[in-house]
């Protein structure tokens, strides 16, 4: 174990898998010089031909990724934030999503979108998007959001090599996060969601950045005799559903945290699959902590007013709770 | 009497070769007029009728490891580089034995056991795709290369421009093939395409070349030229080949658009120097070949065509029960 | 009242409001000669500064769709397949929904970018993807599915004046569908759901291209006695939960059926906001009928066979009523 | 003596008043500085510092009616087209007196009652913003221009390819100002971009200039002249304006970046370049001016600054109870 920030775990992780595994090729805007520091040092160590440098070329690279994984390397595709993803997106979304699928199986796409994701620090409109649903809506694309450092070695190091292209989210809060990290190559299993709090008497499943603020909450509820059942799915797809029924099914409420947009968000999708799979179970509404249908306000206090927070959730939790006769809320 | 080509690469037998390999497109292709016409066939069908003289000739210099990105018109590249008339047709049928078990159709033949990357639904994105597998195979030094065709309407996506940006800074081993066959869907070139598409590659230092692509023989030698180069670490060249599709954009579009967008006389006059009777006619007039040889020719492709379409007719359609998800993630 | 396909509903709509008012402007590939006969005729009437022809540029169009808009016209932008709407994916996901409240509403974006979407005609998987969650996830965007000839023409002239951003997608599969179309220039407010079948037993909300079958299984379930509130919400963005609120506290039971893949679907939205807002009444799971997460398959068998279709319908009901307990299932 | 520049245009007055707007950008950025430096801003800012005169020397063409769009480095821009000092710095530092009310940030100021479509935190994305209000300036035919600024870097997002072409087909009154200051973010120019910028108009037979960035007057004129052309029907305008940053690429960059990656050399001969006090030796010399001239001025700019902070200083953070998707739709 040893104590580091999310980013160093990245970047460990990156150059441990680089010198066992050759066929693992890097590439994005100043991956070189590293804008966030998690590709540091890799060029001078791996070479100028498997850690290259792009132009600002978000179409062409998203596709490159798709053509150098089909012929067989593994490509970590660096594309910043999250929102250049948007850029880039087509042959994320026609392609690489589609073409195991489309040719039946002949080949495997092994590649990492990687990306800075979420607000929280007055990046504005453009930076700021938690854009997972979109990618989880496309089919063929395994999604994944780690919110500690240990999680993101472990399912960076998964990712790299499943053969399948992977969009890996990194919190924009969160690279410069502490964590233990443990030593050594540990891997950890996609579809594998932790639980980070125990209690009985409501679910909370909370996606990324939103794992540390919910976390929070369930230590104080627990102060209020309040127990909360605290799940980190890790990844989204694919989705570690009997962890999150398992536990629905033990407490019979439900509240999802996500840093997405409301409409169509993780948070909708997984309220969906236990409305219809651990309906009788449920004691209550299920309920959805997520942000606006707007874009991410500029302004602190905008921006901090439409994030979920410590006391957006206990408040959630409390309420839900409260709630003796199941009264109709509009 | 002379010679049809200097070149000594083109001996009688690798003319007649060529000359098999351009009629093997065109009879596949016309028969899926045919069924096309009959209503026999699922979905769309793009003809590469007419343009058979490009993709052969390129792909002439090509082997198995070698790789080529094509486009919705792909039937012509699927052949040309050794993809299988019996497996093409049970595709395009929609059958199980087709190439992609039905999965992928017309717009989406591959096959990568021969380098073929695939065909592609989506204007352009073989540009991007050919230039990634043009990084792998300078990774892997081999002295494989990359082929991305694509049409003139193609030239007009930015991925083009930046993709010969890329390429060139890396000294990428990729041929762009753009096959400028004066239409961009149902619009005239010249009304969607500002200047020459060759001069494209110009501001970039990228190679160059223009191109008659009805002619066979001259197709072969410049593409030989510029994978030559790339081979020898040279980096990429764009061939801007001329030509013509002697059907429309999609077969059956007389149904369903409402005015003729094409003069019979340009028909006409681009039939006359369709490629292959172009071939046979020069073969015959040097001397290095007889009428009997494309006569045998012709039944050879007859009886293969026959072949391969009773091998689709005869090929169940693939079995939902047995498919759906299967190809979703390796 | 008259009778016309839905691909005649939109022409005509198109026509009507450009001859209304002179800022409308409309552009796209081959608009002029129109691939689906929606734009046919109005470059002869309007003029080619107002009804233009693209070259095939998905990325540039997008954003001079949002330029033209944000400095005064109201903007057609005709992306022909929603599939190209991921093409040109960066101007509508981090521009267009995001303009207006980045800039604290100094503008409004009236645009109407139209596509055709989803499957059932063996496009295969680059031309038939279901994208409307995606653009429900964006924020800032209207989404709009019409069902109907009616609702497409007066969908579409409220859309056209709309000063917000509109994705208008027409069903691939309905375009040629006959309906009666109420004459003169009649407008339908978005965020007005039907009621397209009235029953107590169960509702179903269906979206787009899945009205039809939904409602042949409405009517089958009749005969057998199974009330189905069949709810239409003809648009997505805005959404009327207060009719589907108000039929699932009525009948106590949900069935969403969506074209789109399953996660972080259409249909998980809705459940979500019923497992949420309804919930006391709810009687039974709620269940969604949706596309399996994978790319969109070529073959017949095999796209019909993910496709939610009467029969499905049907069983999902029947399956949902015949629930006598309330077991779980996994 | 000999005035400075023989163009008539170019009145000591006028010469002044392109000064006093370049100061003007100059100082408010400074304070930015210092302010980021500090820990006062809430976001990120990447100061247009060292390229005053391209913004300046172009924008001094330019009426309330032409339009503009701006990038990520967009104070300049904004300042120079006529956007308020105060409104800018309040938006900066995320108040509700702010030109967007603190929602856009430094990267998204806008001001479109003063033409200003606003700065672009996606690189390229204004290119097709300006060429579709250039479409609506040729619609309205009042002979208004659009102007869209970018970087070297920018330049290889193949937005600018196809915005080269459809605006030189469509002739649209746009001219395309790439400000080469010799870096894409962290990398140098020429490890990115192939060839000259400015060739990259040749293949569309596009006009095209390359100017001195930090002579204002040749920025001017060149301007000039490309501005004409537009008013006149005559087309787009390729401007290279070569320049230099002389502040990082984003403020505090010093802090997180593992490496140095450019010269100190460089950095202090481009320093002995400053447009700003370039223009005042050459006033000087040509005797158009007296130093005291330039003290007045720098005193009122001092002034204007200053209030422009204690106005933004005293504002108030936005109110989120009252804003929050105030500004979704319209
Ligand atoms: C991104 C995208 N935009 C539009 C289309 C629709 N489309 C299919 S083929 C075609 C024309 C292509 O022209 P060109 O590249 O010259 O190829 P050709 O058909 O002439 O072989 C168009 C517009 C598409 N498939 N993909
Ligand atoms: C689509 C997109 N890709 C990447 C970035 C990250 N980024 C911001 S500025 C920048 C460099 C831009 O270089 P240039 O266009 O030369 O402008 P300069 O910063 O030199 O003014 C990059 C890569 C972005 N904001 N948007
Ligand atoms: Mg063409
Ligand atoms: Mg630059």
């Amino acid at each position: 174990m040893s104590k580091k920030r999310m980013i160093h775990a990245i970047n460990d992780t990156l150059d441990s898998e680089m010198a066992k595994d050759p066929s693992i090729v890097l590439f994005g805007e100043d991956v070189e010089i590293s804008l966030f520091g998690d590709t540091r040092g890799l060029k001078e160590k791996y070479g100028g031909e498997r850690v290259r440098n792009m132009p600002i070329s978000e179409t062409v690279m998203t596709g490159m990724a798709v053509g150098a994984a089909a012929v067989g390397q593994k490509v970590i595709c660096h594309m910043m934030f999250g929102n250049f993803m948007y850029t880039g997106f087509d042959s994320i979304a026609n392609q690489a999503s589609k073409l195991r699928y489309m040719t039946a199986g002949q080949i495997s796409l092994p590649i990492v979108y990687m990306g800075v994701f979420g607000g929280g620090r007055s990046s504005a409109a453009q930076h700021s998007d938690a854009m997972h649903p979109i990618f989880m809506n496309l089919g063929g694309l395994k999604v994944v959001l780690p919110a500690t450092p240990a999680d993101a070695a472990g399912l960076l190091r998964t990712a790299i090599h499943d053969p399948n292209p992977v969009i890996f989210l990194q919190a924009a809060g969160r690279g410069g996060e502490m964590g233990e990290v443990p030593d050594g190559d540990f891997a950890i299993e996609l579809g594998k969601a932790t639980k980070v709090h125990e209690g009985d008497d409501v679910t909370l499943v909370a996606i990324g950045a939103m794992v540390r603020p919910a976390l929070k909450a369930a230590q104080l509820l627990a102060a209020e005799g309040i127990g909360v059942d605290l799940i980190d799915p890790r990844s989204l797809v694919p989705l570690d559903t009997d962890a999150i029924f398992r536990s629905v099914r033990k407490t019979g409420r439900l509240i999802v945290v996500d840093e997405a947009r409301d409409m169509c968000s993780a948070a909708s999708h997984i309220s969906a699959l236990c409305a219809d799979q651990c309906f009788e179970a449920l004691k209550a509404p299920i309920r959805r902590l997520t942000v606006p249908d707007v874009a991410i306000p500029y302004s602190p206090t905008l921006e901090k007013a439409i994030l979920p927070n410590e006391g957006s959730i206990t408040n959630a939790v409390r309420t839900l709770l409260r709630k003796k006769s199941l009264a109709v809320e509009v | 009497m002379t010679v049809l080509c200097e070149d000594t690469n083109f001996s009688s037998e690798r003319l007649l070769g060529l000359y098999r390999d351009m009629l093997r497109i065109r009879r596949v292709e016309e028969r899926l007029a045919k069924d096309s016409r009959a209503g026999n066939l699922p979905g769309p069908v793009h003809l590469y009728i007419g343009q058979e003289a490009v993709a052969v000739g390129v792909c002439a210099n090509l082997t198995d490891d070698d790789w080529i990105t094509s486009t919705h018109r792909g039937h012509g590249h699927f052949l040309a580089k050794g993809g299988a008339a019996d497996l093409l047709m049970a595709e395009v049928y929609g059958r199980e034995t087709g190439i992609c078990r039905g999965h992928g159709g017309s717009m989406h033949v591959a096959d990568f056991s021969k380098g073929i990357i695939g065909a592609n639904g989506i204007v352009g994105a073989g540009i991007s795709i050919a230039t990634g597998a043009a990084w792998a195979a300078q990774l892997e030094k081999k002295g494989a290369v990359s082929i991305a065709f694509f049409g003139d309407g193609a030239a007009n996506q930015g991925v083009l421009a930046e993709a010969l940006n890329v390429a060139t800074l890396w000294k990428l081993p990729v041929i762009f093939v753009c096959e400028n066959n004066g239409f961009s869907e149902f619009s005239p070139s010249n009304t969607v395409t500002a200047g020459n598409i060759v001069d494209r590659a110009k501001p970039y230092g990228t190679a160059h070349e223009s191109v008659d692509g009805n002619d066979i023989v001259a197709v072969a030698q410049t593409a030989s030229r510029a994978i030559r180069r790339a081979r020898n670490g040279d980096g990429p060249t764009l061939i801007e080949a001329r030509t013509y599709r002697l059907h429309g954009h999609v077969e059956g579009e007389q149904t369903f658009l409402g005015a003729e967008y094409r003069l019979e006389q340009e028909v006409s006059d681009w039939r006359d120097r369709d490629p292959i009777p172009a071939l046979a006619s020069r073969m015959i007039d040097a001397g290095q070949a007889a009428r009997e040889d494309f006569e045998h020719i012709e039944a050879e492709i007859t009886e293969e065509v026959a072949r391969a379409v009773k091998f689709a007719e005869d090929s169940p359609f693939p079995d939902p029960d047995a498919q759906t998800a299967n190809f979703m993630f390796a």
